[in-house]
């Protein structure tokens, strides 16, 4: 799928980010190509959530390059980096709760100015996930777990992004719900839109991306493809419960 | 140790020799000043009227000190302080001016204004202390201006708008003794003199056994309460018991100002119990420094004496200059949140609410937030 | 209480509740947004007046103004009224608001309260200490009659006016994207970022649709009474918070329908015999008893845990709640190993004071049933309301009931 | 007279959400319990619960035998049960020393008069809470020595703040602890050696109850382990029954984990 002499789509050199005086990356390198999947497995605290944060421009880093599609972005607003293709679907989904399932949906196109297209994608999101199209008018808080998981991805697709980050797609569901996220993510991807999954969950992420990324306290701790990571034996003492 | 070690991290050597010397040091000197000043005017060489200024400065001190506890120490915004200040000043009028016809013993009226101040905060914190700290501000106005409303509506009984006059001065005896002259006119206080000796001791005592109960389990407990209310109930510490404890000792702090400023000034009317007043008393405590002692002791003389000393200066008229002072102490306010929330003498290690926090603890926070704190209310239509 | 009197009255107080609403909604919002008491939000009020005020000055208009000249200096009013107060709020949250977000509740509360003594402070340097009056106009003292009764035109067109405009913020915050962007931001501020909301022009734009309704609420105010003082804005700021509160902070009908509430208590409470007064006081007393003795207890008993469950146990809990104070002290001094009792008794207590509390309020009421509430007394009704609103039922009239132990 | 801690068929729900739902375990004197289970599964609210933040709508939590239901956390904690939280709850502007005096506020009695006088009795106290804290901070060997314990909280590194938490609980001699994810954040070295701590209060004749995620600590500690998932028991027992059964595979572990294991 990927391939090498391919642009990256988004790109991490040796970024580095504080928090006051507090370093949480402590340079780190990522690269995802078109249409892949990839994932970055941590502990708590490692910087998982902070790398995400770095993607969006929510974080800015403090030294280091964020590159999309070969250019620096490091200081791009967040609106503008989604308008340019980068989506996310939140650890804990973060729905509006008291804003109406539409109404999500249509936070996700926030950026976007072109009505016909919104409603376009409206009606995609609605076939992708039938079960929307019925609970359109409902409150997001008043959902069930599984539908609102569905309207966080389809808040994201509202943006047609590149693609997509997903952080912790297995924390605090059901197992599942954890199963539906990534079968959803698998869907996603068949699209052609890379995912960058960020978990805890190794064997689960690991069994659906094709390369990831270890993180440990702000550092790379190691890389590689899914299967190679698989069989690394000191992850699998760290991580796989092996 | 060399002058070169001292200013390793650039500041003056004097700076640096200032700054280690112990606390007492600064405490003697401060007693000291304040002890030496009224004799200047004894000498003639000061105005009575600067003397005035200290008294009323010292009134503040009582104030602010009293304020620091719930504000400084318990993480409390009351902004009908003054309301207590009122109470104490009233009950003092009342019981000691041809108003009823009483003149009762000073020292009884003293402690029974600190004690009426005392039973007021009482029955405002039964009620209120379960709230979140911007609606307990905001009811504690409301207790402020209900509490100066009612002076100024309830005329029978407070003169209304027009006050209570020839308040009788402090004396130890009573006044048919007066009248045969010795010994007994001594026991008097009425001059400005007297009056700032009486009132400068009890500032001192008031900060030593304030900063005695800042260091002891009860201050533990305060501090405790305004870091973070549900860890400390979690530490054993009933919240309600302890922060009613705070309200009604800075409540009694009030009463026993409010006396002694009735007392002094002979005169009082619902206007010396604004809603401004309760401001300038907050702001006093936060230019200060929200927990420190010393720090609250400075901003309320820096406050109080300062624009009055600017003021005889420049020759002001009087509404203009409150306008101006008032404006600059609403700017304060604003400028010390911002650059320094810790306020000019900051307590020990206090550095309020600018911690660097750790994203270890970010990540966590919302999660427990989300376990915690309901009913936070979002924008609804 | 002859029919004449009470649409007078009811006109009166729809028509100050009005304008309290329009004030509210300001702080409604920001608090929605940021869950901060803007307190400086009066002042915001109080510019708008005042500016409305010099406007119509300065252009001379008088009783005997021809109606184009007069409605030429309305719309330059209102022009200052909506936009010197959307500049100020603009830049009170750019300066004293923005850098201190995030901060623990009473640290940007604090700067609040800064801005309002300051911004008073300069109204009085700018417009001197007077209260600004405007001459008196045709348009402000016309009257209709209504139900047999003499009614201001002005009053009508207030409570229009603010209607109009209320049913504009609605469809605003509803509808438009912007709107959506602020309910957004209010329900999670992180969230709405990662959307690509701009977050920090969202909450600006919700100062200046604050200050704008406020600017025309101080115009109004200006219109109907003829003159405002420049500390006005401490009052008005304060009963149209109340009326946020009263309603639901962060509720926009909530603001409305608090507001109006407040404004008839308010106009109502100085308006009528006490004895009127005493019945409402009356029926508190029986929703407050039926608590105390029925509601309470059953919630109560329910929560004893089956296997403790003997009858002697569940009326013991509800004679703490009956019989006090005679059980309940009993219960605090003796047997405070009992978690479920204990707790129970200091809540009867609680209650019970309350019942005590309105029970003289209605007594006194019926014995004193021809005399009227002074005018004076005005605005302690509206503190009154803040602070028992506050205490009981912080989540207000139309917010659900906030459940906080510790 | 057995258990320290007993839940008797507790329930808690939040808006009709059933958070805890007939919870009923018991811990031992001297014993370690883990709770095991997703995000979610009600472990904090069970916590909360114990500790007094929430009341039980049904069902009993018996301390030695005694109801602490719907009692308010600080008569709880008087009772003998103190905590820690997940997220640090420290006191962050007050020194070291004085975190862990706060946490002996209910087992000291200075009253206000005294305390404003320093009366020879409030001295006391005083002089015996701090030896007291010393002992508890030298209980973690270099973390909280000399000067270290006149600064502010704030400035404590992430794993010292975890372990001065720990430090203020045990302050008050609890009679049984309460642990909400005591390793969370910490690297591998760290979560090592607060382990041996935990160890080490288990010599001292500490109860513990303990949330944890990080299995290697679950393993290395616990007598016991409760697994649980959307607020009900799935399994107990010791660690290796707990983690070898289906149901905790399926809800904790995850089933691609057991897939991919199997």
């Amino acid at each position: 799928m990927a391939s090498e002499q391919q642009t990256p789509l988004l790109e991490f050199r040796d970024v580095q980010t504080f928090y006051g005086r507090i370093q949480i990356l402590k340079g780190v390198n990522y690269t995802v190509y078109p249409g892949e999947i990839v994932c970055l497995l941590g502990g708590n605290a490692s910087g998982k959530s902070t790398t995400m944060k770095t993607i969006l421009g929510i974080v800015k880093p403090t030294k280091g390059q964020v590159l999309w599609e070969g250019e620096v972005i490091n200081n791009l607003r967040t609106a503008e980096r989604i308008k340019r293709g980068i989506a996310t679907v939140p650890e804990n989904r973060r729905l509006f709760p008291h804003l109406t399932v539409v109404e999500n949906l249509e936070m996700g196109a926030y950026t976007r100015n072109d009505a016909s297209g919104i409603a376009e994608d409206l009606e995609r999101v609605y076939e992708y996930f039938p079960k929307l199209a019925e609970r359109r008018k409902q409150r997001a808080g008043t959902l069930s777990g599984g539908e609102q998981q569905m309207v966080a991805f389809g808040r994201a697709l509202m943006s047609r992004p590149k693609l997509i980050c997903m952080d912790e797609p297995s924390m605090g569901l059901s197992p599942a719900l954890v199963d539906q996220n990534f079968e959803l993510i698998q869907q996603v991807n068949e699209q052609g839109v890379a995912v960058f999954v960020v978990e805890q969950n190794a064997n689960a992420a690991l069994s659906i991306a094709d390369r990831g990324y270890v993180l440990q306290g702000g550092r790379l701790f190691t890389e590689g493809t899914a299967a190679e990571l698989l069989e690394n034996p000191e992850l699998k003492r760290a991580y796989l419960g092996g | 140790m060399t002058a070169k070690t001292m200013t390793r991290d650039g500041r003056s050597g004097l700076h640096d020799a200032l700054s280690r010397l112990p606390g007492w040091v600064w405490w003697a000197l401060a007693i000291v000043i304040a002890g030496v000043f009224p004799l200047l005017n004894v000498a003639g060489l000061v105005e009575t009227a600067w003397l005035r200024v200290g008294v009323i400065s010292l009134i503040f001190v009582m104030l602010s000190l009293g304020l620091n506890i719930v504000m400084g120490e318990t993480g409390l915004l009351n902004l009908g302080y003054i309301a207590f200040f009122a109470f104490g000043a009233y009950t003092t009028a009342l019981l000691s001016s041809p108003k009823f016809g009483l003149q009762w013993p000073f020292l009884a009226v003293l402690a029974l204004s600190a004690l009426v101040a005392m039973v007021a905060g009482f029955l405002i914190s039964v009620p209120t202390l379960r709230l979140r700290g911007d609606y307990l501000a905001i009811v504690t106005l409301a207790f402020g201006e209900i509490v100066r409303l009612t002076i100024t509506n309830l005329v029978p009984l407070t003169n209304g708008p027009n006050g209570i006059t020839g308040i009788y001065p402090p004396a130890l005896s009573s006044s048919a003794d007066r009248g045969a002259g010795g010994l007994a006119a001594w026991l008097v206080i009425d001059k400005p003199v007297e009056y700032y000796y009486l009132v400068l001791v009890c500032v001192i005592v008031l900060a030593v056994l304030l900063t005695n109960l800042k260091n002891s389990r009860i201050g533990r407990a305060w501090n405790a309460l305004r870091e973070d209310e549900l860890a400390a109930v979690s530490a054993g510490i009933t919240a309600s018991r302890a922060k009613m404890l705070a309200v009604v000792l800075s409540a009694g702090i009030a009463g026993f100002a409010g006396s002694l400023f009735a007392y002094y000034s002979n005169v009082i009317s619902p206007e010396s119990f604004l809603f401004m007043q309760s401001v300038i008393v907050v702001c006093m405590v936060v230019l200060g420094g929200m927990g420190s002692i010393p720090g609250v002791v400075i901003g309320a003389i820096v406050l109080q004496a300062l624009p009055q000393i600017i003021r005889q200066a420049a020759g002001a008229a009087r509404s203009d200059f409150e306008v101006y002072r008032m404006l600059i102490y609403g700017i304060l306010i604003v400028v010390m949140v911002i650059f320094r929330p810790e306020g000019l003498i900051p307590d020990k290690i206090f550095r309020y609410e600018s911690h660097e926090v750790d994203p270890r603890e970010l990540e966590r926070t919302r999660q427990s937030l989300f376990d915690l704190e309901e009913g936070e209310k979002d924008l609804e239509v | 209480m002859s029919l004449d009197h009470i649409v007078s009255v009811t006109i009166g107080g729809l028509t100050v509740g009005m304008i309290y609403a329009l004030i509210a909604l300001g702080y409604t919002m920001v608090y929605g947004v940021l869950k901060f008491i803007n307190f400086a939000h009066g002042e915001v009020f109080t510019v708008g007046g005042y500016v409305a005020a010099f406007t119509l000055l300065a252009v001379g208009v008088d009783a005997d103004s021809s109606p184009l000249m007069l409605a030429g200096a309305l719309v330059a009013a209102l022009a200052v009224a909506v936009l010197v107060p959307m500049v100020l709020g603009f830049v009170i949250e750019r300066i004293a608001y923005r850098p201190l977000r995030g901060r623990s509740r009473i640290i940007p509360l604090l700067s609040a309260i800064g801005v309002s003594i300051a911004l008073q402070q300069l109204i009085i340097l700018i417009f001197g200490s007077k209260p600004v009056t405007i001459p008196t106009l045709e348009l402000s003292s016309a009257s209709v009659g209504l139900f047999g009764v003499r009614i201001r035109v002005l009053a009508l067109v207030i409570i229009a006016v603010s209607a109009l405009l209320m049913v504009g913020l609605t469809y605003l915050v509803k509808s438009t994207r912007i709107g959506k962007a602020m309910r957004a931001t209010s329900q999670d501020m992180e969230a709405a970022e990662m959307m690509g909301i701009d977050t920090n022009r969202t909450i600006a734009f919700t100062f200046l649709v604050g200050s704008a309704l406020a600017g025309i609420g101080g115009l109004l105010v200006v219109m109907y009474y003829g003159s405002l003082k420049y500390d006005a804005g401490f009052l008005y700021g304060l009963k149209a918070f109340t009326a946020a509160v009263l309603g639901g902070i962060g509720n926009i009908p909530g603001a409305v329908v608090g507001a109006i509430v407040l404004g008839m208590t308010e106009t109502y409470g100085v308006s009528v015999d006490l004895g009127f007064l005493a019945w409402f006081v009356l029926a508190g007393l029986v929703l407050g008893l039926y608590v105390q003795m029925v509601h309470v207890p059953r919630q109560r008993v329910g929560h004893i845990s089956p296997d403790r469950r003997t009858p002697e146990y569940e009326q013991s809990i509800v004679n703490v709640y009956r019989l006090t104070p005679y059980h309940g002290v009993r219960v605090l001094m003796a047997e405070r190993t009992d978690a479920l009792l204990s707790v129970s008794a200091a809540h009867a207590m609680r209650l019970m004071m309350g019942n005590v509390f309105l029970a003289a309020v209605a007594a006194y009421m019926f014995v004193n049933a021809s005399a009227r509430i002074d005018t004076r007394w005005q605005p302690v009704i509206a503190f009154a309301v803040l602070m028992v609103i506050l205490m009981f039922r912080p989540s207000g009239i139309l917010g659900e009931a906030i459940t906080e132990k510790v | 007279m057995g258990s320290v801690l007993e839940l008797q068929d507790v329930s808690m729900s939040f808006g009709g959400l059933k958070a805890v739902d007939t919870l009923s375990f018991t811990v031992e004197e001297n014993e370690i319990v883990s709770i095991i289970g997703p995000n979610g599964s009600g472990k904090t609210t069970t916590f909360n619960l114990i500790s007094g933040l929430y009341e039980p709508h049904s069902g009993d939590i018996l301390l030695k035998g005694e109801s602490i239901a719907g009692l308010r956390a600080d008569v709880v904690h008087d009772k003998g049960i103190s905590r820690t939280f997940q997220s640090l709850r420290l006191f962050t502007n007050m020194s070291v020393m004085e975190n862990v005096l706060v946490g002996m506020h209910s087992v000291t009695s200075g009253g206000v008069v005294a305390s404003m006088l320093r009366l020879p009795n409030v001295r006391r106290e005083e002089r015996a809470m701090r030896e007291k804290a010393q002992e508890i901070l030298d209980m973690f060997p270099g973390r909280f020595s000399g000067p270290r314990q006149s600064q502010p909280a704030y400035s404590l590194s992430y794993a010292n703040r975890r372990r001065l938490e720990i430090a203020r609980a045990l302050a008050s001699d609890p009679a049984l602890l309460l642990l909400d994810e005591p390793v969370a954040g910490m690297n591998p070295a760290e979560s090592h050696e607060v382990m041996e701590q935990i160890k080490l209060l288990r010599e001292k004749g500490y109860t513990i109850l303990m949330i944890e995620h990080d299995m290697h600590v679950v393993e290395g500690v616990s007598d016991r382990v409760i697994a649980m998932d959307h607020g009900v028991k799935i399994a107990e027992g010791t660690y290796d029954e707990v983690a070898n059964d289906p149901q905790v595979v399926e809800a904790y572990l995850g089933k691609r984990a057991a897939d991919a294991t199997a």
